[in-house]
């Protein structure tokens, strides 16, 4: 999957990468058609409108690389390879989910997939994929760690610790900040001064990207840059994807409280996924018809995930203390 | 309805109590996310940022340990404050500054310096939150020398030991239940607070002495009900603040029943059943015709999947079964 | 000296297992403050830097947080790692990484994840060392499902337990004490390993049955000393693990003696003495001649004066008196 | 005590600078004598060599100012105006201490002085000093919180965390940073990439100095300006201080193992207390004679200190839990 930096990606990339937005928009979709309608226990944040960081970062991951994610990662397990079976199962809690129905929307672990964990804890995901670095760059395994974080976490002390380590031990990691500009309704600048989180590189001595996360080019290319740069020993970099969710922070916030419409709708009009489209069609580099194969190949796999996710069986109760202990 | 009383829910009993209190002494803050315009995640600070602006109600970024070293260093010199961890899960970015800073500074300091800070946070599993979001940990403060915990089971309580807690000129561990804030009860019309360290009879009985806290009060007396038409009379007992705990009154419940459970929603290794069960023995080993018995969570982290929480955590069921088998044996 | 026996310091001990484990299998990994060149703070790490170098001896700055989380994703990575804490107190940095990642990632991942790392800390009172230095809240992590907890008392438990903790596929808390590093003992001259959740008969009695771990089993055996001089034969059992827990071989102890004293560092309330008082009385309420006795430290912070830390802190002539004055009542 | 800012200090302030640094270097001298002796309990760690910091910062406070401070921290009590019999009673655990004993060196409380306590927690003091503000802000007290904080706290999410809060809430604190290059034997250039302390205020988006530490006068006028800013409500400053400690880390640590004997040659060089004193007499600012009348002052008050400790009686064993509950 790896490029040449630099090069363009060519149609089948375009294509993977129309793919890869559309399942996880698709998804998202109809996991809050779910989640409405009473299907899904527990509590669902929605990466509708991220699509394209997810996207843009994973195309370049092989299957040994790490991804940690998020509160906010059913898009980020999809994009690394996990099928959409496992991630819809585990958000019934079913005994085929990919945490066997133990784990839930901010509990998913397919490490088979090389996915380290969503996460219930904001900035936990950082000294983690920190660490997993670390391993690899003990253990000689090639491998690249990603940490998906969101800018709520940057002014925690996970991200100052854990940026500085990494730096420090000039690790294999890519510290991808997925910068919506709220936490929950905290707006970034009402929680900081600062709100350039690539700026905050230099406090590190780490390089510090700046990238338009609506824009799935623009983050293959810088992440295309960051991943390499990690897999030959140049060490970690700060990558911000500016972006913005057009849904509420978890399903039941409507998101608007603290948003005003204008700005809802001026995001909306930047939508990852139709703007992709729409510039890949009138330049002619894909076709209609390949983006309209791609759509209704996504809602035969949706449906697929939906279905096989329904038609689980519960997990037992009785082996509720399984897996307590290893081994 | 008695009169003098009105029903209100669990979370708003909360409210009301800061209202009063931060009207009362201009000096108090409240720290916290999403306590501000938003009101808080759970509504527990509604309608105060409307009425007492952005200087009193200081929202912050994802920063817990900041946050409550702050409240700490305010309470320090000389303010009263709240801060709230929202999901007491979250008080574990913070630990550092509440066993190093807040439970030690009034004692190491030889009584110089005051920190009257209420660390308020919702404790305990909820719809399906998860293992990240349910911890109910609340003994390990109580295992903190310099720290009251109080862990309230009704409106009424919220509203009378957070009143206390806020006047309390040391620091306060305020462990509510985030299943419980929407939970009506009846509270008094009239101004009240209730004095820490007395503990609550919520229901008499004659055959065995149930103590819990918290949301297992609610399961409790459910339990006390289907156990009442098995010919069982249980006396349900809430400590309501487990520093100062009141032994006088749980040990002349057990002194006369003979007998005594404790149910807990946090496993039993090393945590609050086994102080209860202590004190049964230290205050009444003569009085006891069976060994206290132990129905608490099963030592798992929480799973997501509603079927096996409820395998884990003790159901009414589970606490009726668990009762009669001891006292049939 | 017993042949096959050799005289080692508590320290020494833990170096020698890490370095056999560590040349064992290259995939261990060693993270901290001080380990490298300067050898720990404590010597717990003295000459492995020199041995496997920088690369499996990472220095941190001052990072608790960020450096038991980077330990935690190289375990879950497939590394097994040891994160040193050096003063347990600092672990209050960490809490959220050990409860919230590395105790519930095996389980949460339905046992696709291990998390094979030792969380290394030293606890307890040395030297007037003072209230922020000074905790023994190991019980803690026993309240917290996932975590092992090991409490060594001495060298030859401190060398076979940390091997058994480095292979083990799960979260290890091993505590060691502040007070003991420099304490002499004997341990086998082959190689060996202790398994976890055996309690060790550390002297055998008749009359009461003292559970004590860490240093307080240095106090219970000076303690069993002196009490023979008074016609009381007493029965020093250290369970060396709290999760797990040798619940047998404590309960065959107290049928034998039909009786149970439990020796404590930290307070009483909510911690390790109220579980085996529970123990006792779940295992052998019939055979108790009496309730079992808490013998803890007073519920303050580690005052700073020895006149005042020699009074909360459990000593000997504390444990003789208590132990008589039960006996004889 | 507070001049306008910019004015050179006048001839009792230099003497005021001096002997302020020579009683906290006589002071730390005669404690590592009296450690060594075995007169005193539990741990020390000494000031000696940054003199120049604790004194050109307090030089600025009044009564009412907060002062939080470290570890090594008896220079910041006597600085601020803790009595030297107050402080040598606590580190001998007497009842007459600073805190009667209960706290020791790295407890010492005496708020009726604005000194709100030594901590033996590395970082604590940064979010306890913004929080101090915070109170000062809310009662409109026009106090200042100082924050003395080493380089190994830099890397903790202590500092991260609470610099930010501060800066956003524009609160009355100036974070004093003692950079003396090593946290135990930990090198700041091991610990992190980015030396400079001062340069990590971009991003928090607050002013950061960067002075040496050494001169008590460059102190002075950079703390003139940070505490009058704060004052004013110009909200916090990061003020880096240069400066190495010319004894170990603690009493026991030769502090050699680490640092080379040039380097530790060169900073007693640079000795802020002789430096001075050189400068002052040559270019005839100040008279030796005047500076004379001060050591022979400085030699009575730790004298005195000494024996009031000495002769101060222990705490009494029975009052162990007084205390532990307020009222
Ligand atoms: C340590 C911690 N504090 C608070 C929370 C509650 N919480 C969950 S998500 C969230 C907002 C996160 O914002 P951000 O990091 O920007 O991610 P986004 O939701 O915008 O994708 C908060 C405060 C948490 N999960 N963990
Ligand atoms: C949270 C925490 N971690 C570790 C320690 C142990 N410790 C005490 S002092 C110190 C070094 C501090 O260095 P620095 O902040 O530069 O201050 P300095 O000693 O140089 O004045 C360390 C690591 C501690 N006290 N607190
Ligand atoms: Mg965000
Ligand atoms: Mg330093």
């Amino acid at each position: 999957m790896m490029q040449a930096i630099g090069t363009v990606p060519d149609t089948a990339m375009l294509l993977d990468l129309y793919q890869c937005m559309l399942r996880l928009r698709d998804f998202e979709v109809k996991v809050q058609e779910l989640y409405r309608s009473g299907k899904l226990p527990g509590f669902v944040h929605l990466y509708v409108g991220e699509e394209a960081v997810a996207a843009g970062v994973c195309a370049w991951l092989e299957p040994k690389d790490m991804v940690f994610s998020t509160h906010r990662g059913h898009g980020h397990a999809l994009a690394k390879g996990v099928p959409g079976r496992d991630v819809m199962a585990e958000l019934y809690g079913k005994v085929t989910g990919c945490s066997g129905g133990r784990g839930g929307s901010m509990h998913m672990y397919a490490p088979e997939y090389g996915f380290m964990g969503t996460n219930g804890i904001v900035g936990a995901g950082l000294p983690l994929a920190t660490g997993a670095a670390l391993s690899a760059q003990l253990r000689k395994s090639g491998q690249v760690s990603i940490c998906f974080f969101g800018d709520g976490a940057v002014n925690s002390g996970s991200f100052h610790e854990s940026v500085n380590l990494g730096t420090v031990w000039n690790l294999p990691v890519v510290y991808v900040c997925e910068n919506n500009l709220f936490a929950t309704e905290m707006a970034f600048s009402r929680a900081t001064k600062n709100t350039s989180v690539a700026s905050r590189a230099a406090s590190y001595h780490l390089p510090g990207v700046e990238v338009d996360g609506n824009d799935v080019l623009a983050v293959y290319e810088a992440a295309g840059e960051a991943i390499a740069r990690a897999r030959n020993g140049g060490g970690p970099t700060l990558l911000e994807c500016k972006t913005y969710r057009i849904v509420g922070h978890h399903e039941g916030d409507p998101g608007t409280d603290y948003r005003t419409r204008e700005d809802l709708d001026s995001w909306k009009q930047r939508d990852p996924i139709k703007c992709f489209r729409q510039k890949m069609t009138s330049t002619e580099r894909v076709s209609a018809e390949a983006f309209d194969d791609i759509v209704r190949e996504t809602e035969e796999w949706l449906n697929d995930a939906v279905e096989f996710a329904r038609n689980s069986p519960e997990p037992i109760a009785e082996t509720v203390m399984d897996h307590v202990w290893a081994s | 309805m008695q009169n003098g009383m009105r029903e209100i829910t669990y979370v708003d009993a909360g409210v009301e109590a800061l209202r009063e209190e931060m009207a009362r002494d201009e000096n108090t803050v409240y720290i916290g996310q999403g306590i501000g315009p938003r009101g808080g995640n759970f509504r527990q600070t509604r309608g105060l940022w409307q009425e007492f602006g952005d200087h009193r109600l200081r929202d912050t970024g994802i920063c817990e340990l900041g946050a409550t070293g702050v409240a700490i260093g305010a309470a320090m010199a000389g303010s009263r404050v709240i801060v709230d961890e929202v999901f007491l899960d979250f008080i574990l970015e913070a630990m550092t500054q509440v066993i190093q800073q807040a439970a030690k500074t009034h004692y190491s300091s030889n009584g110089k310096i005051k920190v009257p800070i209420v660390i308020r946070g919702a404790m305990g599993s909820v719809r399906s939150a998860g293992s990240h979001h349910s911890h109910a940990f609340y003994s390990w403060f109580a295992h903190t020398p310099g720290l009251k915990v109080v862990v309230p089971s009704c409106a009424a309580d919220v509203k009378g030991l957070m009143k206390t807690a806020i006047r309390d000129d040391g620091p306060v561990m305020f462990i509510e239940h985030k299943a419980l804030y929407n939970s009506k009860g009846e509270i008094p019309t009239h101004e009240y607070s209730i004095p820490f360290g007395e503990a609550r009879i919520c229901r008499e009985g004659s055959d065995v002495t149930l103590v819990a806290v918290s949301k297992m009060v609610q399961v409790a007396m459910e339990a006390a009900t289907a156990l009442e038409k098995h010919g069982i009379s249980v006396e349900v007992i809430d400590p309501r603040t487990i520093v100062p705990l009141d032994r006088a009154a749980i040990a002349t419940s057990i002194r006369k029943t003979g007998r005594v459970a404790i149910l807990d929603e946090a496993p039993a290794m090393c945590g609050f059943s086994g102080e209860i069960f202590a004190l049964a023995c230290e205050e009444c080993f003569d009085d006891l015709d069976a060994p206290p018995l132990r129905i608490c969570s099963l030592p798992a982290p929480n799973p997501f999947s509603p079927v096996l929480e409820n395998q884990m955590i003790p159901t009414v069921e589970r606490v009726v079964r668990e009762i009669r088998h001891s006292l049939e044996a």
